[in-house]
């Protein structure tokens, strides 16, 4: 496929801790298309981060990539030298955490933040790398930029920090903008501004994104696909209508279940039982069957492999097996199909 | 690797989880916050040779006296000098020769020491065994650490917790006389004292006790000042805890770490310290000897006898090694973020 | 080491640089009290005589002046000298630096050393006015000195500092700073002090062209370092930054006795102990003192403890200061002073024989010294040995170490406040009854309290009533001496003397009776 | 300002004129409360939502009387609380507690389960013996449903949701009528904060408690809050039933901070448009805090208030 | 700003004061006078001497007169050296002092920063384990020992540098590096803990993720942040090292103040003792005064005056 843009196959990653080898990414595989946006979601911990931190290679000292390809234009990222990966970041590939608060030089001002992937990658003199960061703080909605650029973080509030930040990974038109929870930290405003802003820019110079997020409602705003991760794996993957309303792994089900929507509502949450699985000692077949009420017999001997829904859904979970009983979702589940089959219906007619 | 069994129709039922019922796990072994130091404690090679190191040194220094019959202050006035000699081998820097007027011979000779007579560190400028003086002025010098650090300990700790509680204005005039203290000069803060007082161990301890908790009230009253914004504290204060009991209960084992750390600082600092005062003469008082005084004693005669100041001033470089490394494994030890 | 040359300016010709223990508190003649004071004034200035090595010359004076009056007054002719602005020397000079220095506003503390002159102490004591000295300008060049008594070390008396001349203009117009830096200071010495301040720790002194006798000063400049570390000096005279090295350690001098540039010199001075009778009535027991006087071994301190940098002491007058005017036998080796050296000749034995009886004699079982002493490294050794060995010999006896600064030891000395005390005495004057008299009843320094009204006696006599006749007052000092020798009022240790090191084409460095150095005979050859 | 539809309700805390200003008269003084008033009713639940530096913190922290209000009243069961001593403060906090929102930093790392859950319990005495003391403790986990078997064990072993849990057992242990929870579940797990919220509202049916729930999160505030107070700079610009504020909220800036919440369905957010607020200009002239309709309260100044009547 | 400054220097000469009346009564309960002679003086003498020293008048009233000479500069004269005023002894023996200071601490706090970034960046290496053990080292070699050495090998075996004395720049070597040891050694460990801090921070995985190479992010990064707290550190040990290392003065027979200071007290040289005693105490307040200035200036964070406790 031409359209695509990283190609994740098989990625192994392990932590060595005192307590024991942490297996934190099991086998992940996954694609980017030109111009998408990639939304991860799952639980804390399940993998979510060390996933895109392979991809630009930012990862703990205590890290190694045990298995796995990650290729972007032909090359194996996993086998640059650090020079070759440096000039790759910020530059092909661009990220932006979680934090604004934390993730800006407290004491360099924010022109310069901004501008310095052009000077690093490109022999772009200061006082041009100064306007063009001017320009882009401009397009992320930064007032006064002119001026503002002289100033340094702590003078800007948190949702200014976190354009800043977008603007230092777009400044250098990457292909691909990995956002690792970008607005977890940020009120709801704040957090829709931004999200619009992302959306905007990524018409305008064609980025793919990767979103890490746990917050649905954000996941349903801006994703076009969805990757749903558990215990260090991938465990379904659709486009965003395929998981919202057709989802067929009990975890994507339970995930859904638990959030109260304004629309949908009980009185009692639906909540996943139990606690996360322990990637230590990861268990043998499938990690999510002991919080499950679906599990059966082979999950806690086989790992699932992935089931095909539709050319784009894939769900790992046996319940998919043709040999596996019929099973019927819970009801708030078939809710979700049959609202959606209804807007379907009502958009095509 | 098992051998893979494809999944089997069998395998296709449902386990019917007892979801309300999950067995609850958590996450590890149970281990106390001590234990988890402690592992990683153990876990740092670094810190524990050095820890084993200064126990070594530190039993040495406090068994040792009563292996060694040698009196530290027998003085054998003919026997004055003598290099360094083990037994009768022949090992370069222990055989009991010496350069003397550009000829090398054998002092041990020369001062007709009685055959089968040697001493492992030499003597000094008044025959008295160098081995016996360095172990007991290294204990000597532990003492005074260790004394040092206990009040240093219940100075500093209780004015940094009672200035990072109190209310600003009594935290202002405490933060006040810290800032006069330390803006006076150590060494005229010592030496005044110790004109007032009598020289010895125990002005010497006072006078480190004096100035040396500034630096430990520092910190506990920042720490404090950090604890007291944690919800846990303010949890315990809604329960109605007074702030008397939350300092004993929920501050003094969060300080712990910062306490062992800084006094882990504070030994070295004042076995120098005392090392100083010897050279200016102000020490612990003769004939006993401190590690300080013997290595002031050594060096006024650096030039012709060097293993007089070698041995002390390598015995404390050890100690304060140890120590130091020792400190740095603890604080690592101490922070959870370190593995 | 490719730079070894540049440091060695040192050697350059007719330059020579000596070590110093001390740095220059004053140059003012009137206020100094220091030793390293009294040497650089004796390098700048000239009083009325001057010693080169033990011969007294005359200086200023024409000559050395006879008394007359029954020794009572001395008329003396002066050379016509010039100070370094130009200036003559004249009598009027030694005029006013004589009553200045009595003056009590100028509150010197040796002016007790003028004790004899006519009208001193009234003066001293604010009863009289300074200009009732008894010193007159007879003319320009021609002095005349009264004295109350006669003073048979007058000569030596007053080739001191502090009877040095001064010039007025020079003086007053300084003021207060007169003596704290070199500008503003005349000199009529063989040399002159240049950029100096007080409390600097290197000084120069450049040969002074008027000095009456330059054409004999051999050198052009004196280059003066102030080493406290002894290390420090021997690797500068290692690396010929130093031409000579003064006040090495024991250790050092040990180990460098058979170094050909080593030398050692007696000073007049003698270390001694004393304790505290006022405090501890029970010490008027003379055994208990005599023990301890016996359980000292004077040659192994000497010889391996002070590494020659002492010598042993059985008197407390020194030896190879005064000589029998008829005989030339020295104070110490006449035949009565031999015998006595029974009483400091190490007997442990004895000691703790003697000790024990004298504590039965007062009753007491034990005893508990703090032993004061200077905190210099060889008094320090010396007090452990000393601490050491008289625990040894005399049971039941305990002694704690205290050793101060010098300071301290004098203030607690003069205040009384010790119990047992290491003192030195260095000579003023090269006389026994500088040493003598330190033991009368009722002296300021006679610290210990230790009383013989015939030993007063005999001190008196021959500070009054045998002070013309030589060698009866020879005898009564030799009396005197077996007396307190006999009770060990004082007891005495050792002798200090300076192990120095001096390059071997330097010469000219022999001490003279007052533990100076006359720099005007020194050369590098 | 017990409002017509609830006069039969009993109060359970009323605040009324509550100021809190940090630094007070200094340059850097910040109104973080700035003249609140309002009722919680017993039995029911009061959310507090705002944007993060509202005062929402500040607001449960001088109920609670860990800061000293700078002015205004504060009354619990009947009786002003405001002005209570240090000393006399001891009483009431049996009867009020609080719940933190981060359950790392609001459990000693140093101290056992048992130990934090029973604080309460040593403080008040409400502890026979150790067996009793040991049983209550029992009791106490069963009712968040931990194990009880946990008790000897140390915070450092939990999950963040198991950590929340031992939080609600130490505020439970001395049987309080009224718990504040600021935030109780912002730090938790999506997967954890619905059994955290379904404890709360088990052990509130079960105990009658009433609750200030404080969360920026609106959705989850929605579906537990029986009432809903928005916090904005230090004021609250509107309080109403949950109904109410969700289906019309008066205020612009209630409608700017809902509009904003993102839903979690595709299809809706599609159509998601998001209402501004001029955060620049937000307070007029004579704007108080006014009940617009029965049991709906609005800032706004009389003319606008007229409106709705 | 300039309102926190006033405040600031109100305290500082407060303490100033305090500390200046805190020794004055302190030398004066102190035992001892200077005279060495006093019992060969006439009463008349010290009674001179007393008016000359103004010991005559009552305590409260010399207290006042040295407090008002103080605000007029005037430290009043030495003891030890006749005469001469302690301000002019201060002033001629500081030279050395500052100069060996200076060097010692530009020296040590270069090395130190350069050593303990290396073992930051380097940490957990046996990089790190060397320079922390040769960081130790310096703590823990007294100076006067390391004095010896380095004047022993350096100087008098090898020829390098000067044994001894204050003869230009090259005999201000040895003693330089004798000094330098202690603020190497510790501001490197400063260093090493801070620098291990701010690599740990979000910002410069962020300067990683915007393609930095490692080198560009500690230098344009890293450094800058985390040699802001070693100002504070760096400020006072500057004062203490340039006020005088006894040790060290008196082994290389330096004219420095550190061993006026010892010679002062072993001689009840009160004036001079106090008055040194301020002189030290002055420049600490300043220093720290001027480093929390700086610390504002440097970090923009910090806005004085505003905010918090001090
Ligand atoms: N440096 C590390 N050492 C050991 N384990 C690690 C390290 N970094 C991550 N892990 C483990 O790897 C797993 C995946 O972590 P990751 O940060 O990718 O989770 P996540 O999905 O991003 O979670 P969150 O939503 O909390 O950010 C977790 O179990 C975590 O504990
Ligand atoms: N101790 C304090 N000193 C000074 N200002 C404070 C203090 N505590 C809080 N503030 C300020 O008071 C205001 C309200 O803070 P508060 O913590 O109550 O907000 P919040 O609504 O709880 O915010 P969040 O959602 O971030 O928790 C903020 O501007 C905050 O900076
Ligand atoms: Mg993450
Ligand atoms: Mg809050």
């Amino acid at each position: 496929m031409s359209d695509k843009v990283l190609e994740v196959k098989d990625l192994e990653v392990d932590f060595s801790t005192l307590n024991g080898t942490v297996h934190a990414i099991r086998d992940v595989s996954f694609d980017l298309n030109k111009g998408e946006t990639l939304a991860l979601v799952g639980e804390s911990g399940s993998g979510k981060s060390v996933t895109v931190r392979s991809v630009i290679q930012l990862y703990a000292k205590n890290a190694k990539v045990t298995n796995g390809e990650i290729t972007f234009h032909g090359k194996n990222l996993l086998e640059l030298s650090p020079k070759e990966m440096d000039k790759i970041r910020g530059k092909d590939i661009s990220m932006i955490f979680q934090d604004p608060m934390t993730s800006l030089d407290p004491t360099m001002t924010i022109g310069k933040q901004v501008a310095e992937p052009l000077l690093v990658h490109h022999d772009t003199s200061e006082k041009e790398a100064m306007k063009r960061a001017q320009e882009v703080l401009k397009l992320v909605g930064i007032p006064n930029a002119k001026e503002r650029m002289h100033n340094y973080p702590h003078q800007f509030s948190g949702g200014q920090r976190q354009r800043i930040v977008i603007a230092m990974a777009i400044i250098d038109n990457p292909e691909i903008l990995i956002a690792d929870e970008p607005t977890t930290a940020l009120d709801v405003t704040v957090q829709a501004q931004i999200i619009s802003l992302l959306k905007d820019l990524q018409k305008k110079i064609g980025t793919s994104i990767i979103f890490i997020t746990h917050d649905l409602g954000v996941v349903a705003g801006i994703a076009d696909r969805v990757a749903v991760m558990y215990a260090g794996k991938i465990i379904e993957y659709g486009t965003t209508d395929e998981i919202y309303y057709d989802p067929k792994h009990p975890y994507t089900w339970g995930l859904l279940d638990s959030m109260p929507t304004l629309g949908l509502e009980g009185k009692r949450l639906k909540a996943i039982p139990g606690t996360p699985a322990n990637l230590i000692d990861p268990p043998k077949g499938d990690a999510f069957a002991p919080r499950s009420e679906y599990a059966m017999k082979i999950d806690e001997r086989l790992q699932p492999p992935f089931f095909k829904v539709t050319d784009t859904h894939y769900a790992a979970t046996w319940l998919l097996d043709p040999k596996a009983p019929k099973v019927t979702p819970p009801a708030s589940i078939q809710e979700r199909y049959n609202q959606y089959q209804k807007l379907r219906g009502e958009n095509d007619g | 690797m098992s051998q893979y069994l494809p999944p089997e129709e069998t395998e296709f039922q449902y386990v019917s989880n007892d979801l309300s019922n999950i067995p609850q796990e958590v996450s590890g072994a149970s281990r106390t916050y001590f234990q988890d130091v402690k592992r990683r404690f153990v876990h740092n090679k670094v810190a524990m040779v050095s820890f084993f190191l200064l126990i070594l040194i530190v039993l040495i220094a406090f068994v040792g006296p009563f292996f060694v019959p040698t009196d530290p202050n027998t003085q054998n006035v003919l026997f004055a000098n003598l290099p360094p000699k083990l037994g009768n081998l022949n090992i370069p820097g222990l055989n009991g020769m010496q350069t003397v007027g550009g000829k090398t011979i054998n002092a041990y000779q020369a001062a007709h020491v009685p055959h089968g007579t040697y001493y492992l560190f030499g003597t000094d400028y008044l025959g008295r065994d160098l081995f016996a003086r360095i172990l007991y002025g290294t204990r000597l010098s532990i003492i005074v650490a260790i004394v040092a650090t206990l009040l240093d300990l219940l100075i500093g700790v209780p004015y940094g917790i009672i200035s990072g509680l109190a209310s600003e204005r009594v935290d202002t005039f405490l933060q006040r006389v810290i800032e006069i203290i330390s803006s006076v000069p150590d060494l005229i803060v010592v030496i005044l004292l110790l004109i007032v007082l009598k020289p010895g161990l125990t002005s010497i301890i006072i006078a480190i006790a004096f100035t040396g908790w500034i630096t430990m009230a520092r910190l506990i009253r920042a720490q404090v000042f950090k604890l007291k914004q944690n919800e846990y504290v303010l949890a315990s204060e809604t329960l109605g805890e007074s702030k008397w009991k939350i300092s004993i209960r929920h501050l003094l084992p969060n300080l712990s770490s910062t306490i062992i750390i800084q006094t882990m600082f504070s030994i070295p600092t004042a076995i120098f310290f005392e090392a100083f005062l010897s050279f200016i003469g102000i020490g612990i008082p003769a004939p006993s000897a401190s590690l300080g005084t013997l290595m002031n004693d050594g060096q006024k005669a650096f030039h012709f006898l060097p293993y007089q100041m070698w041995i002390p001033a390598i015995i404390l470089s050890l100690i304060m090694i140890t120590t130091n490394l020792l400190g740095d494994g603890m604080r690592d030890a101490f922070d959870p973020q370190s593995d | 080491g490719c730079s070894q040359k540049k440091y060695n300016s040192a050697s350059a010709k007719k330059t020579v640089s000596v070590s110093s223990n001390a740095s220059i508190s004053t140059m003012d003649s009137s206020l100094n009290t220091t030793l390293v004071g009294a040497q650089e004034l004796s390098n700048t200035m000239e009083g009325l005589y001057r010693y080169s090595g033990n011969k007294l010359e005359p200086g200023v004076a024409k000559s050395i002046a006879k008394p007359t009056d029954g020794g009572k007054k001395y008329t003396i002719d002066l050379k016509k000298t010039k100070w370094s602005n130009g200036d003559p020397v004249t009598a009027n000079d030694f005029v006013y630096a004589w009553q200045r220095m009595v003056d009590p506003k100028t509150a010197s503390q040796y002016s007790y050393i003028y004790s004899g002159v006519k009208n001193a102490d009234d003066i001293v004591a604010g009863k009289k006015k300074p200009d009732t000295l008894g010193i007159k300008a007879l003319n320009k060049y021609k002095l005349q000195v009264t004295l109350e008594h006669p003073i048979p070390y007058f000569d030596t008396l007053v080739s001191g500092a502090q009877f040095y001349p001064l010039n007025k203009k020079a003086v007053t117009a300084s003021g207060s700073n007169y003596g704290i830096t070199s500008k503003g200071m005349v000199f009529n010495g063989p040399y002159k002090l240049e950029n100096w301040k007080a409390g600097d720790t290197e000084w120069h002194d450049t040969k002074n062209n008027s000095y009456w006798n330059a054409k004999n000063v051999k050198t052009d400049q004196l280059k003066w370092y102030v080493i406290t570390d002894p290390n420090t000096g021997l690797n500068l005279y290692d690396t010929n930054m130093l031409d000579r090295l003064n006040n090495l350690g024991g250790d050092a001098a040990h180990q460098l006795s058979n170094n050909k540039d080593f030398s050692t010199t007696p000073q007049n001075s003698t270390y001694y102990l004393e304790t505290n009778e006022k405090k501890f009535p029970f010490m008027k027991n003379k055994k208990l003192r005599q023990a301890m006087a016996l359980s000292i071994n004077r040659d192994e301190l000497s010889n391996i403890i002070l590494g020659k940098t002492g010598i042993p002491a059985h008197s407390v007058v020194p030896q190879d200061m005064s000589k029998n005017p008829k005989t030339g036998v020295d104070f110490t080796d006449e035949p009565s002073a031999k015998a006595d050296r029974k009483y400091t000749n190490y007997d442990p034995a004895k000691a703790t024989k003697l000790w024990q009886e004298g504590l039965k004699e007062t009753g007491q079982k034990n005893v508990d010294f703090t032993f004061t002493a200077d905190d210099t490294d060889t008094t320090k050794k010396m007090s452990e040995y000393i601490q050491d060995t008289m625990q040894k010999n005399l049971p039941g006896l305990k002694i704690t170490l205290s050793n101060v600064p010098f300071k301290t030891r004098v203030q607690r000395q003069s205040t009384k406040n010790f119990d047992m005390i290491g003192a030195a005495w260095i000579a003023d004057y090269p006389d026994p009854t500088n040493f003598l008299d330190l033991f009368t009843k009722g002296n300021p320094n006679n610290d210990g309290s230790w009383e013989n009204a015939q030993y007063d006696k005999y001190v008196k006599n021959s500070e009054t009533k045998d002070v013309n006749n030589p060698e009866k007052r020879w005898n009564d000092m030799l009396a005197a001496q077996s007396i307190i020798t006999k009770e060990q009022g004082a007891i005495p240790v050792f002798q200090n003397t300076n192990a120095a090191l001096t390059k071997q084409n330097v010469k000219g460095f022999e001490q003279t009776p007052t533990g100076l150095y006359n720099m005007a005979d020194v050369y590098k050859k | 300002m017990a409002d017509a539809q609830n006069k039969d309700r009993k109060v359970a805390v009323k605040v009324r004129h509550l100021k809190e200003y940090f630094n007070a008269g200094k340059k850097d003084e910040v109104k973080a409360v700035d003249d609140i008033s309002f009722d919680i009713y017993e039995g029911e639940t009061l959310g507090l939502v705002g944007e993060s530096g509202s005062g929402k913190t500040t607001t449960g922290r001088s109920i609670i009387r860990l800061y000293d209000p700078t002015s205004g009243d504060i009354h619990f069961n009947g009786k002003n609380i405001a002005k209570l001593k240090k000393r006399q403060l001891k009483d009431f906090r049996k009867n009020m507690q609080m719940i933190f929102q981060d359950p790392y930093a609001s459990l000693d790392p140093r101290m056992k389960v048992k130990d934090i859950i029973a604080e309460g319990i040593d403080v008040h005495h409400l502890a026979k013996d150790n067996a009793d003391r040991d049983r209550q403790v029992a009791d106490l986990l069963k009712k968040v449903n931990l194990n009880p078997g946990f008790a000897n064990r140390y915070p450092s072993e939990f999950s963040g949701g198991q950590r929340q849990r031992i939080g609600i057992a130490r505020a439970l242990a001395v049987q309080p009528s009224f718990i504040i929870a600021d935030e109780p579940i912002s730090a938790l797990d999506v997967s954890i904060q619905a059994q955290v919220v379904n404890l709360l509202q088990d052990i509130q049916e079960e105990q009658n408690l009433t609750y200030l729930f404080i969360a920026h999160d609106l959705s989850m505030v929605k579906h537990i809050s029986d009432r809903i107070a928005v916090l904005y700079k230090g004021k609250i610009v509107e309080l109403s039933t949950t109904d109410e504020v969700y289906n019309h909220p008066l205020h612009p800036y209630t409608q700017s901070l809902l509009s904003a919440v993102p839903i979690p369905d595709p299809e809706a957010e599609r159509n998601h448009k998001i209402k501004t607020f001029d955060h620049n200009h937000p307070f007029k002239e004579g704007e108080e805090l006014r009940e617009v309709l029965p049991g709906h309260y609005l800032y706004c100044d009389e003319a606008t208030a007229a409106k709705y009547a | 700003m300039t309102k926190y400054i006033l405040k600031r220097l109100f305290y500082l000469v407060l303490t100033l004061l305090i500390i200046a009346s805190i020794t004055f009564f302190m030398m004066k309960g102190l035992p001892g006078t200077p005279y060495t002679n006093q019992n060969k003086m006439s009463p008349t003498q010290l009674a001179a001497l007393n008016q000359k020293y103004g010991f005559n008048k009552p305590l409260f009233e010399q207290y006042l007169m040295y407090m008002n000479n103080l605000v007029h500069g005037d430290l009043g004269t030495s003891f030890q050296f006749n005469n001469e005023p302690v301000t002019q002894l201060i002033g001629d023996h500081i030279g050395p002092s500052m100069q060996l200071g200076l060097q010692a601490m530009i020296l040590g706090s270069l090395l130190g920063i350069v050593f303990g970034s290396i073992a930051a960046i380097k940490k957990n290496t046996w990089i790190d384990s060397l320079t922390t053990i040769v960081s130790i080292l310096g703590l823990s070699i007294p100076s006067f020992v390391l004095a010896v050495l380095l004047q022993y090998y350096l100087g008098y075996k090898l020829h390098w540098f000067p044994v001894a004395l204050w003869h230009g720049f090259s005999s201000s070597i040895l003693p330089t590096l004798a000094l330098a040891a202690f603020p190497l050694a510790s501001i490197a460990r400063y260093m090493r803990t801070e620098m291990v801090d701010v690599l740990n921070s979000d910002y410069i995985e962020l300067a990683k993720a915007k393609g930095d190479a490692s080198w560009q992010v500690i230098v344009k990064h890293a450094l800058r942040n985390s040699l802001i707290p070693i100002i504070t550190v760096v400020g006072p040990m500057a004062v203490t090292i340039m006020t005088g290392s006894m040790v060290v003065e008196s082994i290389f027979s330096i004219p420095g103040i550190g061993d006026q200071f010892v010679q002062s007290i072993l001689t009840n040289d009160y004036p001079t003792i106090m008055g040194l005693t301020l002189f030290y105490s002055f420049l600490m307040v300043v220093v720290i005064l001027i480093v929390d200035i700086l610390y504002g200036i440097i970090d923009p964070r910090i806005r004085l005056g505003k905010g918090g406790k001090a």
